[in-house]
């Protein structure tokens, strides 16, 4: 593998994608409103689509165009349609929607991405600049979507965290060069997800709870058991 | 021929173990009969191997730990114990014969609970100790809960079961802090432990085993536990599992822990041995059944031994080599004694619970006359309980009282305080348990009844009635005959301190050295029978033969009340009244004894009411409080498990943020 | 490639899985019953095979310990679905399942057996990791069955929790994979356990310390070591009662036996971290919370969730120890533990039954009113609580004599905690199996019927007192065999 | 020959300590009548009433059983038992040998166990408050006692009675303060065991203060008779007892020292322990007109200023002059 450091497009374009899917990331922690927050993750997993076709370019590997089509078609549309359509039906509104403020959510993304920065740069140092861009970037999607999940009270936003997390960890199985089995892993999690929003919509379908906060959800079974 | 022997036993422990409980469980009385045979040619057997001069013999078991066999062996110390264990059991089996048609539905639990004791006096490695120690533990929770309708005796249960499992876990950590290079106990001896280790093993067979024999301040479980379980199981528990833990003490702190202990190793046996023979004599005064007053005595003579060994460890640290031996020659007679008059009081107890109905002191009184063996056994039995000359209690007493004179020469003065304080405490608790034995006796068997079944009582069946009788004249030969079971325990003596007495043991008595006093009951007991012939001469010259009957001065008493045609119990002192005085003198303090007088608002119809309210030290200081701090961590970590999903995900990052740090940490370095 | 899935392994986790389609396509719900045991019964009997099967290929790889497991796992497997017939038809005759969802029932049964056991064989990093996916998925479907709201809750928590968990995990098998590219090459190379044990000197330290920390949060909220563990309580207790007594007993030991393959080649690596005190400090913590949180529980199998986590903690912590006594003590407790948690879960669940509640309060007295299933419940709490004649004596035993061997100081908690927890387990026994009966409800129960709990309980008697030499044997190769354990 | 001069030695002492015991209590109660200005019955009065008592049928309660009967003859027995092992004039009786501290006390204690079971057997409150009241303070004073017969232990070497009284008669310890606590230690314990006035009233049949009359309230005729002996011979024992350890003047050596002049001695021996009990019969006769009885719960403190005594004797002990020096010679278990 030649050398690939700053100046080398395969190198430059890359770090711009996981760019964009970081600051998409950032994006999401701070939407307000549940359609503007799907519409943010479709982004980011159209920004994940293209850094899996461009791997694929750059290491030739023509398995990861395959794990870019699969995330293109199923997150970056099908998923969001389906979000979309539910929370036309169930007429959602956004009462009471951060746990934290959105300020205190963002230093804490910052911190976190610091985090990410300082723990993969140092003990990658032998790897390739490019993996050691890409899993730092990975690790911060990680941590950003995990940050979401925490910082959100409904379910539904809980679940768009959880499904931001995966791209990033999308993103690092691409980023890794000649990982086998990375479309058998990628299906594998979309499956995953798709598990997720079918459990939110069969929740809400069958139980009529009033509201999607989970802590409602929660006192049901507090510590008298 | 000892390796024989051993086989012998262990063919024994293995039918008490997986044949007789099948048996039992079929047939409870045969099962019974099983377990009595099995004991009695365990006996015989231990008899033979004493006899011979206990040399030690070792057996290998193919079961055990992880596929390695386990090593079985007998010495002077564990043949001594075994002794005991094995006439016990075999005056309990005989006993529980006596069903009444309907037999204890544990019954399969004792031949199970008399094995498990043989295991642990015959284990020679760490797993089998452990094993058997945690067997008896099972067996007898399963018995103390016989009666599992019964609120309190739940109540005993779980005390019981959750001190057991505290001195199991105490006795693993001992042991395996003893055997870093084997298991068996060759090995540990061929590595003695460092002095810090060595320490630590103490403090854990104090608590652990030490807490199974009764010693203060883990000896909550004892009284409550001997009073839910059966009387013969009972009297099992007190006469020899107490004793099984004595002799793991033993074997752990003289035996394993290396042989030149310093010589304050002793201190913390004789202080525990202090308390645990005062609150246990004076808690005997109080109680207010039967069962539970020989339970807080077992406490009070666990105490006496303790002191014993406590001197005798102490002495083999100062190599007073005549001290340690009289020292350990006490501890091991008084072991025995007591092994033998506590058996023969709980089965006597348990006559008297089925044959006058009850065991309060309150529904008792009058049954000498209609219960005139167990009351005559039970008479004798009390008597060494009290410690009164020729009995076996005062020969240890006796002995015991002259190890602490000699405690003086271990050297410097606060030893020497400590030997006063040591034999003021023995004189109280000597004194205090002949009170409570009066009580005992005079509540119980004398004066009038107190209720219709003690009126109406009837005598134990013959099996009971054999099984006492033949343990009462187990104590009669030991209370004349001291010297004999002295020379057997000299093997026992060899191995704790090694050093025997056998030079100053007589067929007739023994002293505590060659030139010192001594003291032969054959000769008071003849002094006494010449004085009655005297006084029985001079009565029949002089005196007018037979008695007139007559009615008592009841000094104005009214008739008693129609429902009470046996007299009315208010008119005779209870056991409640007996102990006033001595609850008011010493049990204000130590047991913060408070008597509440309701006295009724002029115009009422009620009556005045004074009632007694009493708390064991070590229940009111120990575990209430540590009941307190668990329920608070309960409380505690209950807020981190009932969490939303949201908290249980921070949760999650912090960890994974906290090991992020840390490798960053490591990184930098 | 091919030649891996037919091999008699393959069949392990193959059988389970060909009975779940099966049994998705059967309506009749007693037929269904007996397919489920059928194909539990065929995935046992392919696990017995195991042993004499030793040896890698490309995906699945069996030596002594996970051979050991599967075994363990198929066996549980087995008991459970022959316990679940009984139960299952009691469950319809109560109307508290319906037609559908008994099928349901018994095709997520045995998916979650079938991925249990290919997660425990597979060779390859990432079909372990789908695998054990797949079966966390099964799990939850299971779990959400009864359709109370306690249950949707809990199959909600346990899904979001350990997704999150498997997504970490995942995150680090990619890390490992980096870590271990450039000695073996791009490819299924550094994917695989028995690549990774051999090129552990060449693995970069610092990736593999990152991989492990992932590796350890993730397996770990499986594991349900604390503060990882809160959706494990809720699991057990909602779901039906067969879906508890496996998964107590299964996806505790995957997750073990990754940690312990990782701790492995970390040891084998030399440069980087020892896993052992972070492993040790979750496991002894574990103890602890387990324990002190048993006091205050009300509901019976909630209550022996709580003590799964505490013994699934004392595992961990013997892991931690590591060395060959280490290991082999963490062996035995995994195996014994399983048997007797599966034991007390399918005794709990007929008391449940048969007392028409599972609180406290409601079961009361059981010797008194079915001597049986008294006893039996009795004998599973004893065997729990680690008191001789069952096997968990011996193997805290050894434990406790390991750590005072290599960590004296963490003893006395450690002793703490096992005793809270077993004086805890103890007096719940008083409570339920003593006293005066509660009025019963369901039908009684008679010997024939525990027989698979008994099972259980023998094995585990012989297990702890004797232990037969071969399989003594088999145990210490099994702690030999994870690479770099013998300190 | 010396045990042949010893069983002789012994039968003269049975004899002598049977027929005074009654005598001391007359002498006594004389003196006390004195000391107030009555004239009193004559010193021989006991002897008349045990003597009247012997002749009379007792009438027992239907309540008792054979314990009340047999319970005078027992406790008797154990008394004259203890009066057998505490040398009165002469040293080297047949008992000598075993006449041991420890086991006198437990036959002492034998005497009042069986007297307060006795009591109990009644089944009248009256014998249980005296069985109750002589139980508590025999917890109390026993300590006392053993203090005592600690003290002595260390300085003597042995618990042997015979040793410890003929090492003092020898003069070898020379006066000591723990002599002198032990000995108000002993004269304290000695009155309360003997039942005597500050702790209980011999004369009153008054409910709230007797102890050992309330024991006996019950007995009559021939039982009596053997009560009243026992409760003289157990002061008498208690007076000899004080006497042969803390002023064995004139005590006569063993016979084998004293050789062809051991009748003569012996007769020295009596004339010299007469003069002693009388003195102290008269010193107990004053001592118990000039106090008043106790309320029941002080005479606890009472004895425990006689345990503190024994305490602070034992103590002194071993602080005084170099007691560590005279270590070997104590008690042969170097």
């Amino acid at each position: 593998m030649e050398h690939i450091g700053y100046g080398a497009i395969s190198y430059d374009f890359a770090h711009v994608l996981g760019g964009t899917m970081l600051l998409l990331s950032f994006a999401l922690l701070s939407q307000r409103r549940i359609t503007s927050t799907i519409d943010t993750y479709a982004m980011q997993a159209v920004a994940l689509a293209v850094a899996a076709c461009w791997q694929g370019w750059v290491q030739n590997e023509p398995s990861l165009y395959l794990t870019g089509a699969i995330a293109f078609g199923a997150k970056a549309v099908v998923i969001p349609l389906m979000l979309k359509r539910s929370v036309k039906k169930l007429n959602l509104h956004d009462a009471r929607e951060q746990a934290l403020s959105i300020f205190t959510a963002m230093a804490l993304g910052v911190a976190l991405v610091a985090l990410s920065i300082m723990v993969v740069l140092p003990t990658t140092v032998e790897a390739g600049a490019l993996t050691r861009e890409d899993l730092a970037l990975a690790l911060s999607v990680v941590l950003l979507g995990l940050l979401m999940m925490i910082t959100r009270r409904t379910a539904f936003t809980q679940v768009i965290g959880f499904m931001s997390l995966e791209n990033g960890l999308i993103l690092a199985a691409v980023g890794v060069a000649g990982m086998p089995l990375v479309v058998e892993l990628s299906v594998a999690v979309l499956v995953l997800v798709g598990f997720v929003v079918f459990g939110v919509f069969l929740r809400r379908m069958r139980v009529h709870f009033h509201s999607l906060d989970t802590a409602h959800l929660d006192r049901v079974g507090s510590a008298q058991r | 021929m000892s390796a024989t022997l051993l086989q012998g036993l262990v063919l024994v422990m293995a039918i008490q173990l997986f044949a007789a409980p099948l048996l039992a469980a079929r047939a409870p009385r045969l099962g019974f009969m099983a377990s009595f045979l099995c004991c009695a040619t365990g006996a015989i057997i231990q008899l033979i191997y004493l006899f011979s001069g206990a040399p030690t013999a070792e057996l290998v078991v193919p079961f055990g730990l992880a596929g390695q066999g386990t090593v079985l062996s007998i010495d002077g110390l564990s043949g001594l114990f075994l002794l005991l264990v094995m006439l016990a059991g075999s005056a309990a089996s005989l006993a529980l014969l006596d069903d009444h048609g309907h037999p204890i539905p544990t019954a399969p639990a004792v031949p199970v609970f008399i094995g498990s004791m043989m295991l642990c006096l015959l284990a020679a490695d760490a797993f089998a100790l452990v094993v058997g120690f945690e067997a008896m533990s099972v067996a007898s929770f399963i018995l103390v809960i016989t009666q599992h309708r019964d609120v309190q005796v739940q109540a005993a249960g779980r005390l019981y079961i959750g001190m057991a499992v505290w001195s199991g876990l105490c006795l693993i950590a001992a042991v395996a802090l003893l055997a870093p290079h084997g298991a068996s106990f060759a090995a540990m001896r061929a590595s003695p432990p460092s002095a810090v280790v060595g320490w630590v093993v103490l403090g854990l067979a104090l608590l652990g085993p030490g807490s199974k024999a009764g010693l203060v301040p883990l000896h909550i479980w004892l009284p409550p536990a001997h009073a839910a379980a059966p009387a013969p199981v009972s009297a099992l528990m007190s006469g020899a599992m107490t004793k099984v833990a004595l002799y793991v003490l033993i074997r752990l702190v003289f035996d394993l822990a290396g042989p030149a202990q310093a010589l304050w190793w002793g201190l913390p046996l004789i202080a525990l041995g202090i308390a645990s023979a005062l609150l246990g004599a004076l808690r005997a005064n109080m109680e207010g059944d039967i069962k539970t007053v020989l339970a807080c005595s077992t406490i009070e003579n666990v105490g006496l031994v303790a002191i014993g060994l406590g001197i005798a460890l102490a002495a083999r640290g100062a190599d007073l080599a005549a001290l340690s031996s009289l020292a350990a020659g006490a501890a091991l007679l008084h072991t025995m004694a007591h092994g033998g008059f506590k058996t023969l009081l709980f089965l006597a107890s348990g006559a008297i619970q089925y044959g006058a109905g009850s065991r309060s002191f309150n529904a008792l009184g009058g049954l000498i006359k209609r219960m005139p063996i167990t009351a005559g056994v039970m008479l004798l039995a009390g008597a060494s309980l009290a410690g009164l000359p020729p009995t076996p209690g005062f020969a240890s007493e006796w002995m015991l009282f002259q190890s602490v004179l000699g405690a003086v020469r271990l050297g410097g003065l606060a030893l020497q305080v400590i030997s006063v304080v040591l034999a003021a405490t023995l004189a109280l608790a000597t004194a205090l348990a002949a009170a409570a034995a009066v009580r005992l006796i005079g509540v119980a068997l004398l004066g009038r009844p107190r209720s219709q079944g003690a009126a109406e009582a009837h005598e134990a069946g013959p099996p009971l009635r054999w099984a006492m009788l033949l343990s009462a004249l187990g104590v009669v030969l030991v209370g004349l005959f001291p010297g004999v079971m002295l020379w057997f325990a000299g093997p026992a003596m060899a191995v704790i301190v090694h050093g025997n007495m056998q030079d100053r043991i007589g067929y007739l008595g023994f002293a505590t050295a060659a030139d010192g006093p001594g003291y032969a009951p054959i000769f008071v007991l003849v002094l006494m029978a010449l004085a009655v012939v005297a006084i029985w001469m001079v009565l029949q010259a002089r005196a007018v033969p037979g008695h007139r009957a007559g009615p008592l001065w009841d000094c104005g008493f009214g008739a008693p009340p129609s429902w009470q045609p046996y007299g009315d119990p208010l008119a005779q002192y209870s056991a409640t009244s007996f102990a006033q005085p001595l609850r008011r003198v010493l049990g204000t303090t130590l047991l913060g004894a408070r008597e509440v007088v309701d006295m009724p608002r002029p115009g009422e119809i009620r009556p005045a009411s004074i009632s007694v309210r009493m708390a064991d030290p070590a229940d009111s200081w120990l575990l209430a409080p540590l009941a307190r701090t668990r329920e608070f961590f309960s409380r505690l970590t209950d807020r981190l498990h009932f969490i939303t999903v949201r908290q249980a995900l921070t949760l999650m990052v912090l960890v994974l943020v906290g090991l992020l740090l840390f490798i960053a940490a490591v990184e930098q370095l | 490639m091919m030649s891996d899935f037919l091999s008699p392994v393959a069949l392990v986790p193959a059988l389970p899985l060909a009975g779940a389609v099966l049994a998705a396509l059967v309506r009749d719900s007693r037929f269904g019953a007996y397919v489920t045991i059928a194909a539990a019964a065929g995935g046992f009997a392919a696990a017995c095979l195991l042993p004499s099967e030793i040896g890698s290929t490309l995906f699945l790889l069996v030596d002594p310990v996970s051979a050991h497991l599967a075994m363990l796992t198929a066996f549980v497997g087995l008991t459970t679905a022959i316990y679940s017939r009984r139960y299952i038809a009691r469950e319809l005759e109560t109307e508290r399942l319906d037609e559908t969802r008994v099928q349901r029932y018994h095709t997520v049964l045995l998916c979650f057996l079938g991925f249990m056991l290919l997660a425990l064989l597979s060779n390859n990093l990432g079909i372990a990791w789908v695998a054990l996916e797949a079966a966390t998925i099964s799990a939850v479907l299971g779990v959400g069955l009864p359709r109370t709201a306690e249950s949707i809750e809990a199959s909600w928590k346990f899904f979001l929790i350990c997704g999150v968990g498997i997504a970490l995990a995942l995150f680090g098998t990619v890390v490992l994979y980096l870590a271990a590219m450039p000695a073996l090459g791009p490819g299924y190379g550094a994917m695989t356990w028995t690549e990774l044990a051999q090129a552990a000197p060449q693995i970069r330290p610092t990736l593999l310390n990152l991989a492990f920390v992932f590796l350890l949060v993730g397996y770990g909220t499986k594991a349900g070591l604390v503060p990882l563990h809160s959706w494990m309580p809720d699991a057990h207790a909602e779901g039906p009662t067969p879906i508890s007594a496996v998964l107590a007993g299964s996806v505790l030991n995957v997750a073990l036996l990754l940690i312990m393959r990782l701790r492995g080649v970390m040891a084998a690596n030399g440069q980087s971290i020892d896993p052992g005190p972070p492993l040790m400090a979750l496991g002894l913590f574990s103890v602890l919370l387990g324990a002190f949180s048993l006091w205050g529980r009300r509901d019976a199998k909630r209550f022996f969730a709580f003590s799964s986590i505490e013994q699934s903690g004392l595992a961990a912590f013997a892991i931690g120890l590591g060395g060959v006594g280490g290991t082999f003590a963490a062996l035995l407790h995994i195996t014994v533990h399983t048997l007797a948690k599966s034991a007390v879960y399918q005794a709990v669940g007929r008391a449940a039954q048969r007392k028409g509640g599972q609180k406290f309060a409601d079961i009361t007295g059981l010797i008194a009113s079915d001597p049986a299933l008294g006893l039996t419940l009795a004998a599973a709490i004893v065997a729990v609580a680690g008191l001789p004649p069952f096997g968990l004596f011996a193997s805290e035993v050894l434990v406790l004599s390991e750590t005072l061997r290599h960590a004296p100081l963490m003893a006395p908690f450690l002793i703490l905690g096992l005793l809270v927890g077993g004086w805890i387990l103890l007096s719940r026994l008083v409570s339920l199996c003593l006293g005066a009966p509660t009025e019963a409800v369901g039908p009684a129960v008679n010997w024939v019927a525990l027989l698979p709990t008994w099972a259980h309980l023998a094995i585990i008697a012989v297990l702890g007192f004797a232990m037969p030499s071969a399989v003594a044997n088999w145990l210490v190769a099994a702690a030999r065999a994870i690479p770099g354990a013998a300190l | 020959m010396s045990t042949l001069a010893g069983f002789f030695a012994l039968l003269l002492h049975m004899a002598l300590m049977l027929t005074t015991a009654p005598l001391l209590i007359g002498l006594a109660r004389k003196a006390k009548a004195r000391m107030v200005g009555r004239e009193g019955p004559p010193i021989v009065q006991p002897w008349r009433d045990i003597a009247r008592l012997l002749r009379k049928q007792p009438v027992v309660a239907e309540s008792t059983s054979w314990l009340f009967r047999a319970a005078p003859l027992v406790s008797l027995a154990a008394t004259m038992s203890a009066a057998a092992l505490v040398p009165s004039f002469a040293l080297g009786m047949l008992s000598g040998d075993a006449s041991d501290l420890l086991v006198l006390a437990g036959l002492l204690g034998l005497g009042r166990a069986t007297l307060a079971l006795a009591g109990m057997d009644t089944g009248t409150s009256f014998g249980g408050i005296g069985a109750s009241r002589e139980m508590t303070f025999a917890v109390v004073a026993e300590p006392a006692l053993l203090l005592v017969v600690y003290t002595l232990a260390l300085l003597a070497g042995t618990t042997n009675l015979d040793a410890i009284s003929s090492l003092i008669a020898s003069g070898v310890l020379g006066l000591r303060i723990s002599m002198a606590m032990a000995l108000v230690a002993a004269c304290l314990v000695a009155i309360a065991e003997c039942g005597r006035v500050p702790v209980d009233n011999p004369a009153t049949h008054l409910e709230l203060t007797m102890v050992h009359e309330a024991m006996v309230l019950e007995y009559s005729g021939r039982h009596l008779a053997l009560i009243e002996l026992t409760a003289a011979l157990r002061l008498l024992v208690w007076t000899s007892l004080i006497l042969v350890i803390f002023a064995p003047f004139g005590i006569a050596p063993h016979p084998a020292e004293g050789g062809a002049w051991i009748v003569l001695l012996w007769v020295g021996g009596v004339l010299a322990w007469g003069v002693k009990v009388a003195i102290l019969g008269l010193v107990l006769a004053a001592f118990e007109t000039t106090r008043a009885k106790l309320r029941v719960f002080r005479v606890p403190e009472l004895l425990g200023a006689a345990l503190l005594l024994g305490f602070l004797a034992a103590i002194l002990l071993f602080v005084s002059q170099g007691f560590a020096a005279e270590l070997p010679r104590i008690g042969g278990l170097g």
